[in-house]
């Protein structure tokens, strides 16, 4: 069996990145209109907020590669999917698809970059617009951008919704009336409708049950050995990422702080927010354990700590930690991390 | 000893100069006096003047009323006439002042403590008919008033029988019994003028015993009012007449006149006296009488109710014949008729719309397709004021009670340096009458001036260059027990009202 | 805070800018004056002395500057009927209106906020339908029609209460107010009932519905898991978040009810605000007619700053400084 | 377990007996309460009745020269000068109540629908466009609907109808300006709400054009609240029409609409000639009572907050 | 340490629940026989799949199922009374104060527009004859409890100003006020990231333990239920499937189902490989099959299937609802 996952890794090794991200940051704002600046100008305290939600990220996925991102809640991990997908423009730095930079693609290369890059998203109940039938949902867009014959476009929904693993027959249906799984299933059809190459999956499973959450794992991993699929796998739970992915990308309130093959990451964590994480991650296999729980709150994103943003939880923070926010340095072969405690030892 | 009264129209200022409206001068007459006054026909009567003579053509005499204090216990003298005339003209921001009473006036000559004589530029008949409007203010105790401080209550001084205790701006007045009055006493120690605008909440205040009398009562509620025996009400035919005014201005095509597939007509056929004539036939005045005004108004053929001097005796309301009206049109050039809209006002004289929508009624079934628009007045004058207009329903009270005032507000030719046809917004125009009218202005001696009133006014009406449609009754309905002497000028004064048991 | 007030405070001046150009055009367009007001009897000279007086002649833009001149030093222009400064007009009109707005709308919280939440709180029993109806019958019907049929049965066949009118009225702060004496709540009861009857449907349905929603709320859940009393969970727990709502609409509202007195007080001839506005427009009395309405839009800012700031008050995630 | 990594098989189909599309479930959750079934009932037959009303109306109210002063009002039941049976009575023209309300009934109704869909048509595109561009033009909206909510409708109605002079359209006209924010703060609100769903993003993800995101995904799924709100004020459209023709600024006098009838009739309400306002009266609060129910029903419907 | 073993008689036994809700569309069957027992300090894991009954459970316990549900049948005995037979005024008195629950939105539980001291007074007054002094020095003992750094402080705070994770420890710390002998906690730490989720399971442990508190752990998550609970009770389709000490459950499941759950977890699998998964859906509650509701989705399944299986204790302490019970071993 494993040999089937062995190919496209090996494959994946040498090929040049599908995609590629530069120094890559966003910040949602919200600038002070005229009665704010006029305060401030005042001398009263008025703040603009700006929240950085990605914080000058570099990161790069090869061609069949499953790249797994892990991150709490607010990290900023939808808000990356969303930019790699091309449907939320970076404030700063630049997205390269194929060694083109997305921002400067013109209107058809860009469309087609666009379309060879989907999303399927957390919430199956949001995610489906409930006024449109399944056979709606999947075929509008191969239909609009053409992807298929005039007539032909029945046929190629069946296919496409036999490949998620539906009955084709319900199509004429509309998503209230399927599961939660179901409906997943659609999202993906819809996905692959436009034969893309590269799939971000936003907490895919998360909404799901784990009998359910299996079968759709499964189906992911169906597809990418069949259709040569590329993955950037987002997730919360550290299980699913670790089954799934080669790579995994760990971020913390918009940075990555560690970056490493699968394996070397679940053995060898170097950064120790990924140590806390793993820690406390509840396993089936772990009986009776005692919980210790990394201590302090997630810090807000609009007020985020000086120097390293993990250095107020953090067991090990020293001084450095706090003035200086660290580089991601390579620690390992493929293995990168980004703590001062590397240079210090 | 109390008497609440609950009035249709607001009184908006109390100051006797500033703002000529009939509310006002209802309120002015209980406070102060005029040197004449009118009695409830609307004939002169002496006030603080006790008589006057035209002594040269340009000169008028009037000898005073001796012994008459203010109601602050200054006493009346010619001074104050002097005074207040000089005031008139000079009320600051005055919408609609007074001076046209007084600007005849060139000189006011005071020739002792209670004679006055008034010299005019040009004979000036109607002298003791206009000082009827002028209030008389004191000048020790005026010298510095405003209308502000008429309102408040402290400049409220005259000669009246009554004295303001309190205003209360829109809502209501209260009057005390004066005892300086040098008339009859008034039978009320107290007077509560309350203002209720809404028709049907004032006579509904009524009816439920919150006012003893009421004014302007609504014709719908007429028979109810009659039949109830808890009331009593008080009638007489009143000043203001109904009519129509026809689009004289223009020759060629009327704006709301057309054919009858509704493009314009070449010429405008109001200009012919046959089709007006033909439009007055049309109308049925007795149906509108009795079935929209139910029984408050008489239908009209001229401007004043009989009595009135400068009434013609024969010149009756135009007999209702749809037949003959048919005929007219034919001989004018249309025997199929033509195309009209009527407009008129909706919130200005009783029933106003009913009554344009029941002349289109008539007139459509003389062949005169009729639609009829009805606006506020607001809109509607100003429209009606720039000939905007080609029929329109308008009315027009003679407070003066004799002929002179609507010929030359209505009906004269528009002349603004003699400041004739003021109101004469249909633009009608005739020579021959504007000759015989100014003829008359000069004439102090009453037959004659009269007769030759009497000849103008027949010569509009024979022409008819108004349309009349009827002279309204005014009503009063009051509580048993009351009674009250109506006024033919339509003030609503609490003086006219007394204890029916007690004499007059 | 400060941020939040100056922001308002900007607003207002903008609004109250664009609405003052907007309310003198409108009533400029109106109709003219001088044809209401001037004696039929005048003649051509008196009117052109008149239109000159009342600064009538001039060109419509020099109007409004003079009239915006005057304004920024509080003076609104004198009324054109009663030569009073139409500002005094309006105030001295002013409690009428305000006691009988605040009587319709305590009115409608006291009536509507106990059916509101008996019907909430039992969806399904027969009495709540019956409030839900009688809450859709008070959505319904017209206000004028319901104030003559209050008249016709309460005055003129009961004889139970004055017909029309204000009664007594005692002076408090240079006011005069007629809550305060037997008569003039005798006068003032029938008007606050016919203004408030479409506030009291208003809060019933607001009431109900929060509390219906509220009561499915994970925290009312935990209340009741904390083994308090249905009392207190209905009175502490429901109601102080269905009172943010209420006091939204209620307070917003509440400029409406000012408004819709119009039509109360004519039928009631209650002498408020809105009988002046409405006797202003008959005559055109275009400094009341504007002044008024300038004072109902600084009302209305007023009315919404305050209603914000309760809001902010009852409901504490919300903060002042808050984006738009 | 081996069988299963061969794929998935093809999930169970749920047992539903029929298609259920989302109108089909929509009607049945409507018609779960008898009040709104009532109520739409009886909104179906006025409308029908003010559609029908020059077929089925004894007399066309509206031409003067079908109606005599001399028959004017007449008590219901009575018989007038031409032979006709006036079973409401007439009002004071002579017009027969019963013919009078049908055609009042249509222009109430032509002026409350009509401008309750200008309004929508005006206020939905402002809400949407201000949803959807954010930034200054939303802000300017926004602060025009402010505006606009913040002024008493009816006193903002008066102003305009006394500036554009009476009619029918311009009735309409003046309705629309008060009411189309209603519509416009609806639309943005929901608009704003429905943006950040996930199936606007697949749907930009799937490189799809703008105005095709807006009206065929955004868009359908504003309506449920901007139906609720529509149907609110058509009532409330009539009922300011109304209370606009009782003030005196409204529908022309020659063809009343309801509130005008009750208006004319309201004089004579006192001298016991209650049939010229009651019946018009009734004939009004009926309507916008089953307009109401009907609105109140769907409001529970479209609810999605009062869905479990 | 096996669960028998534990002293005393079982603080919380229910037996043979069945809940169910009236429905326009028919009897939605939610919790149909449902039996387990929860000793003082002792762990119970109530785990299952969505819609499986597990919420419904928890609030039959605490008598806050509303219409159209209703306790239909069985036992719920807390100290040896039957609390399905108490009146609501009784039950008032025991809820919050010997019954406590924590719910699982953190964001959704404490009312928004109260503050905290306010929430936490009330309960112990509700419960307690104090005055409002010592009521408030009880809720400030609570928060320290659970960990909360300056109580006064917070104490004055609204829920809003409060993280996810803080809340939480708000509501357990509401639960701890009157010392109750069982908490029933519905997945409080789902809507939690994982760091969080290690404070306040490492909480809840040590609670348990100090003061005896028997507690009910609703949760979807097995591997949650592995390091936390003594005992565990799965359940599906409203009924419990399977019930035992959690070492015995999950290292050798007796009920297919068990064993299917365990083993489309992960990390039971081998990475990369496709994981074992259940086919098919769960079915919908409103119309359940006759007999074993897990057949259609079951690899053993057989004809017998169609009759209902027995809940029948097969090994020790260990019982389960399927007539051909036999531990499998999950492979790792
Ligand atoms: N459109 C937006 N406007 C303002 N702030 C935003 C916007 N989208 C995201 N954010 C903020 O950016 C930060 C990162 O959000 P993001 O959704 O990427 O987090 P996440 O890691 O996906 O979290 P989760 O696990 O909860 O999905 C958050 O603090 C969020 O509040
Ligand atoms: N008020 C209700 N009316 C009808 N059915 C209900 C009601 N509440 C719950 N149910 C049904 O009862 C069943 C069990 O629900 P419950 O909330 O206990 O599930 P759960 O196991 O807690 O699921 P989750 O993990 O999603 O919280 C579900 O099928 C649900 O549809
Ligand atoms: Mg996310
Ligand atoms: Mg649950």
């Amino acid at each position: 069996m494993s040999a089937v996952l062995e190919a496209p890794r090996a494959a994946a090794q040498g090929s040049v990145p599908i995609i590629e991200l530069r120094g890559v940051s966003k910040r949602f704002s919200n600038p002070l209109d005229f009665a704010g600046r006029l305060v401030k100008r005042l001398g009263v305290k008025v703040r603009e907020d700006v929240v950085h939600a990605v914080d000058g990220v570099d990161l790069s996925v090869r061609k069949g590669e499953v790249v797994g991102l892990v991150g709490e809640s607010g990290c900023g991990k939808s808000t990356l999917g969303r930019m790699v997908a091309g449907i939320m423009p970076p404030s700063d730095g630049q997205v390269v698809w194929r060694g083109q930079d997305l921002t400067k693609l013109s209107g058809a290369d860009a469309k087609r970059a666009k379309l060879r890059t989907q999303m399927i998203f957390q919430d199956p109940y949001a995610s489906l617009n409930p006024r449109l039938k399944v056979a709606e949902i999947v075929g509008e867009a191969p239909q609009y951008h053409g992807l298929v014959p005039r007539g032909g476009l029945e046929a190629y929904v069946d296919d496409q919704l036999r490949r998620a693993g539906l009955d084709p027959s319900l199509k004429r249906r509309y998503p209230h009336q399927f599961s939660g799984g179901q409906r997943q299933r659609i999202g993906i059809a819809r996905a692959l409708a436009v034969q893309p190459d590269f799939l971000v999956c936003d907490e895919a499973v998360a909404a799901l049950d784990v009998s359910i959450q299996a079968q759709i794992l499964n189906l992911f991993m169906k597809l990418r050995r069949e259709l040569d699929l590329t993955y950037l796998f987002i997730s919360h739970d550290l299980g699913v990422v670790e089954h799934l992915s080669d790579r995994v990308v760990i971020m913390y309130l918009g940075r990555v702080v560690e970056e490493a093959p699968s394996e070397e990451v679940f053995a060898r964590p170097n950064h120790p927010y990924t140590r806390a994480l793993l820690a406390e991650v509840p396993r089936i296999e772990a009986r009776k354990r005692v919980f210790a729980g990394v201590q302090g709150e997630i810090p807000s994103p609009l007020n985020p700590p000086s120097g390293c943003h993990f250095h107020p939880r953090c067991p090990f923070a020293f001084d450095r930690c706090r003035a200086e926010r660290p580089a991601l340095k390579q620690v390992a072969p493929g293995h990168r991390s980004a703590c001062h405690l590397n240079d210090a030892a | 000893q109390t008497l609440t009264m609950g009035v249709g129209a607001p009184v908006t200022s109390i100051d006797p100069h500033y703002h000529q409206l009939s509310p006002n001068t209802a309120v002015a007459h209980m406070i102060f006096s005029g040197l004449t006054t009118t009695d409830g026909h609307a004939r002169v009567i002496p006030d603080l003047a006790e008589s006057w003579k035209a002594i040269d053509a340009t000169t008028w005499e009037f000898k005073l009323r001796p012994g008459v204090r203010f109601h602050n216990g200054s006493e009346f003298t010619a001074e104050d006439v002097a005074f207040t005339f000089a005031r008139v003209p000079n009320v600051p921001n005055s919408p609609s002042s007074y001076a046209i009473y007084t600007r005849p006036i060139r000189e006011v000559q005071v020739v002792d403590a209670h004679t006055l004589r008034l010299k005019t530029a040009v004979p000036y008949p109607l002298m003791p008919t206009d000082l009827a409007s002028v209030m008389i203010l004191d000048r020790e105790t005026h010298a510095q008033a405003t209308t502000e401080g008429f309102n408040a209550g402290p400049m409220a001084v005259g000669t009246g029988p009554f004295r303001m205790i309190s205003h209360r701006n829109g809502d209501r007045i209260e009057f005390e019994r004066s005892d300086n009055y040098f008339g009859a006493r008034p039978a009320w120690q107290r007077v509560n003028y309350r203002m209720i605008t809404n028709d049907a909440a004032r006579t509904a205040a009524l009816l439920a015993g919150d006012v003893e009398i009421i004014d302007q009562v609504p014709t719908s509620d007429l028979a109810k009012l009659r039949n109830d025996q808890r009331l009593a009400l008080s009638e007489i035919t009143g000043l203001r007449l109904i009519y129509l005014s026809f689009d004289h201005s223009r020759t060629d095509s009327s704006p709301f006149v057309t054919d009858n597939d509704g493009k314009p007509l070449p010429a405008n056929p109001l200009k012919d006296a046959r089709v007006r004539r033909a439009l007055s036939m049309a109308i049925d005045r007795n149906a509108i009488v009795e079935r929209v005004m139910e029984g408050a108004a008489i239908p009209a053929g001229q401007f004043l109710p009989e009595g009135s001097f400068s009434y013609v005796p024969d010149l009756t309301p135009t007999r209702f014949d749809t037949e003959g009206a048919k005929r007219l049109l034919a001989e004018a050039g249309f025997p199929q008729g033509f195309r009209i809209t009527l407009h008129g006002p909706n919130d200005r004289y009783p029933n106003d719309s009913r009554i344009i929508q029941a002349i289109g009624q008539m007139w459509t079934r003389a062949g005169v397709r009729t639609a009829v628009e009805a606006q506020p007045w607001t809109t509607f004058v100003a429209r009606a004021g720039r000939q905007d207009l080609s029929s329109f329903l308008i009315g027009w009270g003679t407070s003066s009670g004799e002929g002179s005032n609507p010929l030359r507000n209505l009906t004269a030719t528009f002349d603004r340096d003699k400041g004739y046809g003021a109101s004469n917004r249909g633009r009608y125009s005739n020579p021959e009458m504007d000759r015989v009218l100014d003829q008359a202005m000069r004439e102090l001696d009453d037959a004659k001036r009269e007769a030759l009133l009497q000849q103008a006014t027949r010569i509009v009406f024979e022409d008819v260059g108004i349309l009349p449609l009827h002279i309204q009754k005014n009503t009063w309905a009051m509580r048993k027990g009351l009674a009250h002497d109506p006024r033919a000028d339509e003030l609503t004064r609490a003086h006219d009202v007394r204890p029916a048991s007690a004499a007059k | 805070m400060t941020v939040f007030l100056l922001r308002r405070l900007l607003q207002a001046a903008g609004v109250v800018l664009v609405m003052s150009l907007l309310v003198f055009l409108g009533v400029y367009a109106i109709g003219d004056p001088i044809e209401i007001l001037i004696s039929p009897e005048a003649d051509q000279i008196e009117r052109e002395r008149a239109i000159k007086a009342l600064g009538l002649d001039l060109p419509l833009w020099q109007q409004y500057l003079v009239f915006l001149g005057n304004a920024l030093r509080g003076d609104l222009g004198r009324s054109f009927v009663f030569n009073e400064p139409a500002l005094r007009l309006i105030l001295d009109r002013m409690p009428a209106t305000l006691e009988l707005a605040i009587g319709a709308t305590l009115a409608a919280l006291i009536i509507g906020l106990p059916l509101g939440l008996y019907a909430g709180l039992r969806p399904s029993s027969p009495v709540s339908k019956g409030i839900l109806a009688g809450s859709i019958l008070g959505f319904s019907l017209p206000t004028f029609w319901v104030g003559l049929m209050l008249i016709m049965v309460f005055a003129v066949q009961l004889g139970w209460l004055p017909s029309t009118g204000r009664g007594e009225t005692v002076t408090i702060l240079g006011m005069r107010w007629s809550f305060l004496t037997r008569d003039g709540l005798a006068h003032m009861l029938m008007p606050a009932l016919n203004l408030s009857l479409f506030k009291i449907s208003l809060v019933i349905r607001l009431t109900r519905a929060g509390v219906r929603e509220t009561m499915l709320m994970d925290y009312v859940k935990f209340a009741r898991a904390k083994g308090l009393s249905p009392a207190r969970i209905t009175f502490i727990h429901v109601f102080k978040n269905i009172l943010i709502p209420v006091v939204t609409v209620v307070g917003l509202e509440f400029g409406g009810t000012i408004a819709f007195s119009v039509v109360t007080e004519s039928v009631f001839a209650w002498p408020g605000m809105g009988k002046l506005i409405i006797d202003s427009i008959n005559v055109l009395d275009r400094p009341v007619m504007v002044a008024y309405l300038m004072i109902i839009v600084l009302m209305f800012i007023t009315i919404n700053l305050l209603v914000d700031i309760t809001y902010s008050l009852l409901d504490p995630r919300v903060r002042l400084e808050g984006k738009s | 377990m081996s069988t299963t990594t061969a794929g998935a098989p093809p999930a169970a189909v749920p047992p539903a007996a029929r298609v259920e599309t989302p109108f089909r479930r929509f009607v049945s959750e409507f018609a779960a309460s008898r009040l709104a079934l009532f109520g739409l009932v009886l909104f179906c037959i006025i409308v029908l009745v003010a559609v029908l009303a020059p077929w089925i109306a004894p007399q066309n109210p509206y031409d003067l020269a079908q109606l005599d002063i001399m028959d004017g009002r007449l008590e219901p039941g009575s018989v007038g000068g031409s032979g006709i049976t006036y079973w409401l009575g007439t009002d004071d023209q002579g017009r027969d109540m019963l013919s009078g309300i049908m055609y009042g009934l249509r222009i109430s109704l032509t002026v409350g629908a009509g401008s309750a869909i200008l309004a929508c048509l005006v206020g939905a595109s402002l809400g949407m466009l201000a949803a959807y561009a954010g930034g200054r033009t939303d802000s300017l909206i926004m602060r025009l609907v402010d505006l606009q909510l913040s002024f008493p409708a009816i006193l903002a109605a008066l102003m305009i109808l006394a500036f554009l002079g009476k009619g029918i359209l311009n009735v309409v006209i003046a309705l629309v300006v008060v009411e189309w924010a209603y519509y416009a703060r609806t639309v943005r609100g929901s608009a704003l709400v429905e943006r950040r769903r996930e199936y606007i993003e697949a749907a930009q993800c799937l490189a799809l054009p703008t105005h095709r995101i807006i009206f065929r995904h955004l868009l359908p799924n504003c309506l449920p609240p901007l139906i609720v709100v529509g149907t609110m004020q058509v009532a409330r459209a009539i009922a300011l029409e109304a209370t606009l023709s009782f003030l005196g600024l409204g529908v022309p006098i020659t063809e009343p609409s309801l509130g005008l009838l009750i208006a004319n009739g309201y004089e004579y309400m006192l001298s016991g000639k209650y049939w010229i306002s009651f019946y018009p009266g009734i004939a009004l609060l009926v309507t916008i009572v089953s307009i109401n129910l009907v609105g109140d029903q769907l409001r529970d419907v479209l609810n999605p907050r009062l869905k479990k | 340490m096996p669960a028998s073993a534990a002293p005393g008689a079982p603080t919380l036994e229910v037996r043979n629940l069945r809940t169910h809700f009236l429905t326009r569309a028919g009897v939605v069957k939610a919790v149909d026989d449902v039996s387990f027992t929860v000793r003082s300090g002792k762990v119970l894991g109530l785990v299952g799949e969505s819609g499986s009954g597990k919420s419904v459970t928890g609030f039959s316990i605490l008598g806050l199922v509303d219409p159209p549900g209703r306790i239909v049948g069985g036992q719920i005995l807390f100290k040896g009374q039957d609390l399905a037979t108490l009146s609501e005024e009784a039950m008032r008195k025991l809820r919050g104060n010997r019954i406590a629950m924590i719910f699982q939105d953190p964001m959704m539980t404490l009312n928004p527009v109260l503050r905290i001291d306010t929430q936490m007074i009330e309960t112990v007054l509700a419960h307690a004859r104090v005055s409002r002094e010592e009521a408030r020095q009880r809720a400030r003992d609570a928060l320290g409890q659970v960990g909360i750094a300056s109580p006064d402080e917070r104490l004055r705070s609204y829920p809003h100003q409060f993280s996810g994770g803080m809340r939480q420890r708000v509501a357990i710390a509401i639960a701890l006020l009157h010392k109750p002998d069982v908490i029933v906690a519905d997945e409080p730490t789902t809507a939690l990231d994982v760091t969080i989720q290690g404070q306040i399971l490492a909480e809840a442990q040590k609670l348990c333990a100090q003061t005896g508190t028997a507690l009910v752990w609703i949760t979807h998550d097995l591997s949650v239920v592995a390091g936390l609970a003594d005992d565990i009770a799965v359940m599906y389709a409203g009924k419990v499937v399977e019930n035992g000490p959690v070492e015995q459950v999950l290292d050798a499941p007796l009920h297919p189902y068990t064993l299917g759950l365990i083993g489309s977890v992960p990390s039971r699998n081998r990475r990369g490989e496709p994981l074992r998964q259940i086919p098919g859906m769960t079915p919908s509650m409103l119309n359940l099959p006759a007999g074993c509701a897990f057949r259609a989705r079951c690899p053993r399944a057989e004809a017998r299937c169609a009759e209902p299986p027995p809940f029948a204790e097969y090994r020790p302490g260990r019982f389960a609802r399927c007539i051909h019970p036999h531990e499998e071993a999950v492979a790792a």
